[in-house]
């Protein structure tokens, strides 16, 4: 097992055992201000090698991706599961947007397998971003005006993970492969490192949901189990059919099969808020992340490789 | 020493709701606010600040009785059903009463 | 806009003891509690909250009248011999007085 | 469970003046204060903790009535024509009255 | 000398002279983290290399040490020291464990020596951590009956140097050499320079307890001088005893002879109320620290080297 | 462009279009601690293979220039501007005195043009840093008597930027390259990674700037823009007088011309409280310091490069 993985798990265990185990929040901060700035500079780099001219179809369906998932995810919750609406379109925003932290574990499993991807991926990162989030927000308000969507469009848009990956992305890009090289030892030597201490973090608080999970439990752990593998076999499917190759399927998956944790919580709690906050973020942390990096990546590696004739 | 009486409304809440809050205080005409980051347990559980917003804020206005009560009832009617918040006002003897 | 009366208690004391704290606030059945991280200097010296656990917290309660007492009476035994600790006591007006 | 009335001297101001009000605090005979880190706005301006002293403290001092009035005056003579400052104060039950 | 000792010089003379420098507490947590995970992991990865079968009868013997300490010191300190018992036993309990910081040090400086020690040791840092807070928490309680011992029991065990420590050091067993490998730049290569910054803010704090010193000097002087020595004579000649080599005698005489500043003073503070914390604390930071720093590790390493018959 | 610069804009950017992108203070902390210390460290490296007995009379010239800067400054501001007294004498003692930033960035470029520069610029910071600030206070106070020059002077010296980057010239000097090298990984290797954050952060300062800049605009770019170029060029000329090289020349206009956000603005709020701290700190932060890094130290470097006949 990657050893990155096992970082979570001893986070998790630390809190499930109440050890006063802490990360201070700041540091928390660094950790992941520095991992979207690398997963952004790494993107923007390989860009920088490619011509970009062909990528505005495959933008296109990545961006359909993310209006779509809610729309498929919604009704299931909410007449299948019998959840309140406010709570089914933020469960289905949740499930629409991505894990920044997901897709890492996964660039961090492909590394370890000596599998390259299309550099195009942290750029289909930022368009999943934010699609679901405003789909999510007129489920819930069921499409009547009255949203004043600009303060709104802001925040989603301006939020700090967009800004990092997009602006690592296009620093990368202008700076290219030469240009980045100094930057190298602090952002891509030091990846695997910052992401194990990140991981003991989410695995920290992947534990202070267990609480949520006690009440809850049977429904999150269904919802967190079950819906990830459809929704990355169907990114998988529209990754190969762009032509992606076996690491940048795999990838799409996992963007597919992830749930947001910082941009959609931060964007529900203000725009629905009558969504209780704690289901969704238990799904996503508790439920879906160890599942998906446990569990859900090795597996939509293998539906890459399955896909790709391999 | 010269004081005068006004009203400290001290509001404990999510912190998520840091810039809405004043936003909402500009517009109701507060003087100023302060604000600490703050943790705790209430009706709704206990609030960590172990990461991004998951912790509380602790956010303090002095102004006078009118304004106070406005306050309280501007935050209760706009947040009281969704949010985890409590309210509290308490009497403080200020200098400069100009300022409040 | 509706208030009551309600006691607001106060203890600045050691942060080591924050866990003991909520537990014993729990258990004599306060409704919640908000913590801040403080520093400060008192008879016992100058706390400043540089590493791990050399800093103080600064506790605040609302609730009524006796279990204020109550709350301060238990803190006295138990911590005032050993511990850097000041409680004190003032009055609120809460709004949601079921809360507390 | 045996309260004394004091009074609750709070003070916000820019964390730049720590190190001054402190001394000044020891050298005015208070037997001791709490601070904690703050931000806010007031007629000068948002003021946010981003960096070094960028941001805001909150003081508080208990003590009695003649030396919470020598206190503020102090402050007041000192500091209110350059420096971001509030001063409030309010009554409190104290335990422990020798402390204070 | 070792450049890393002359940030903790440096941060001592920042503190003495009241210069505004501080290190923030989430800098100084994020610091400690990645030392104790790295000291783990170095361990971990070694002991995979190695059979784990012959460790028990010295895995018995650092207990027994851990045990032992605690009951030579109290003693001395409450009947040659005139101290009240709670303060004999909490300083018993301190010098009867360890301080990682002097150990990371201790590992550095054999480093510059390019002398190599026994995998097992960041095992013995775990196994001495504890011991000798729970005979000092005895000693300072009288053996009356009592003591809550599950609350406490779990507060010691579950303390974050533990976790961290013993977290490392399993991930780096089950993860392996070339499995830890990509950890490497942020865990190893960085060590020294996190050990420099975490050595400046250990010379703060030093400095910090100047006042206690001032008013308890001589006492704790003597004490904080001349407590380590013997003991970690006793530590050497265990270890050499138990047959490890050059590097490994020394660390375990660094460590026996090393004053706990994390574990101990958090343990003794919520258990033995009684004791001054301040005293225990000072003579650890402000005084034993520094003396093994300075003087006390190379003497350890000569002590070592003459027992081995070099 | 160096990618380094393009962090500061993303920065600038983030917090124009109020991103709720925020680095820690404590972050902040950490990364101004590791530049300063690594400017420090290499300075004293460098020094440590040379003989130091040549540069008194440099000493004495660079402390003249910062003497004087202020006195130069201050009648400008205060009859041409028709500033107050007290802004006059506090804008005077931020030009005076020096942004390690600026420098960091400087050195940054020089590494990216292969140019190196004398060992003894680091040395120079510190120089440079405190006389502008004594004469401005001195300016201030109209050099009536009754300043409490002792603790004033305390604060001055034993201010965390002076304790850092004179600590790590000293432990560098003492240490040498050989017993630096294990600390090369944390500060050599990652100073532009370092950088890089650092400025992304002095970014989002910058644009909280703004309002200020709303409401002085017109005298503040002013002043911000046309105050660095000469006192730059009076910088290279000394360096150039000085023997300096091509590196060294550049390196000395970078800091004449560089204005102090960090020690000047502490010491002035105390020691000049009438002075509005937001005029100054804006021109410093939000005009002077993007100015030098976008167009001055290329042009610095231009004059150096003249000045050395290529
Ligand atoms: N009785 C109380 N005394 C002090 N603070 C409280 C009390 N009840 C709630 N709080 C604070 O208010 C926050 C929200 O409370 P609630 O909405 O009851 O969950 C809690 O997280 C506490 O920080
Ligand atoms: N007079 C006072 N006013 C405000 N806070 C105080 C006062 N005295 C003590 N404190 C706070 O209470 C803590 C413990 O006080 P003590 O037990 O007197 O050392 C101090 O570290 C201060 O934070
Ligand atoms: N009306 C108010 N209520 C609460 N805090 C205030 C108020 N006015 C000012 N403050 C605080 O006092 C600081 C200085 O205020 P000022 O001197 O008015 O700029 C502000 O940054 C706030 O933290
Ligand atoms: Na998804
Ligand atoms: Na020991
Ligand atoms: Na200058």
């Amino acid at each position: 097992m990657d050893p990155v993985i096992l970082f979570f798990l001893l986070g998790a265990l630390a809190g499930l055992f109440k050890s006063d185990l802490r990360m201070p929040p700041a540091v928390y901060d660094l950790l992941s201000m520095v991992l979207l700035l690398t997963i952004g500079l790494k993107g923007g780099v390989e860009l920088a090698e490619h011509s970009v001219g062909g990528l505005i179809p495959q933008i296109g369906l990545v961006l359909l991706l993310g209006f779509t998932v809610p729309l498929v995810i919604f009704p299931l919750v909410r007449f299948v599961g019998r959840m309140p609406r406010a709570d089914a379109a933020s469960i289905a925003a949740h499930y629409g947007s991505v894990s920044v932290a997901t897709y890492a574990v996964g660039v961090a499993f492909l590394e370890s397998q000596r599998q390259s991807f299309d550099p195009q991926l942290p750029l289909f990162v930022v368009l999943l971003e934010v699609p679901a989030i405003m789909v999510g927000i007129l489920l819930a308000r069921g499409f009547q005006g009255g949203t004043r969507w600009g303060p709104l469009a802001h925040e989603i848009f301006m939020g700090k993970s967009i800004v990092l990956l997009l602006g690592g992305l296009l620093i990368g890009w202008v700076a290219g492969a030469e240009g980045v090289q100094p930057l190298e030892p602090l952002f891509f030597d030091l990846f695997k490192g910052v992401l194990a201490l990140f991981l003991l973090e989410m695995g920290l608080i992947a534990a202070s949901q267990a609480r949520t999970l006690r009440n809850h439990g049977l429904f999150l752990v269904l919802l967190g189990v079950m819906i990830p593998v459809p929704l990355a076999t169907a990114g998988a499917w529209l990754g190969w059919m762009m032509g992606l190759n076996v690491g940048g399927v795999t990838l799409l998956a996992v963007l597919a099969g992830s749930c947001s944790y910082i941009a959609a919580p931060a964007a529900m709690r203000i725009a629905v808020p009558a969504a209780n906050p704690a289901l969704s973020l238990t799904a996503s942390l508790g439920v879906t992340f160890p599942f998906n990096i446990f569990l859900g990546i090795p597996l939509y590696y293998q539906i890459a490789q399955w896909l790709h004739g391999q | 020493m010269d004081t005068t009486s006004r009203k400290l409304l001290t509001v404990v809440t999510e912190a998520a709701l840091e810039a809405r809050l004043c936003e909402a205080l500009d517009d109701l005409g507060a003087t100023g606010y302060t604000i600490v980051n703050a943790r705790g347990r209430g009706s709704r559980g206990v609030r960590q600040a172990d990461w991004s917003t998951s912790g509380n804020i602790r956010l303090e206005v002095i102004c006078d009785e009118e304004r106070a009560a406005e306050i309280a009832t501007y935050l209760r009617d706009r947040y009281f059903d969704n949010f985890l918040m409590i309210i509290y006002i308490s009497d403080v003897q200020v200098l400069r009463e100009d300022k409040f």
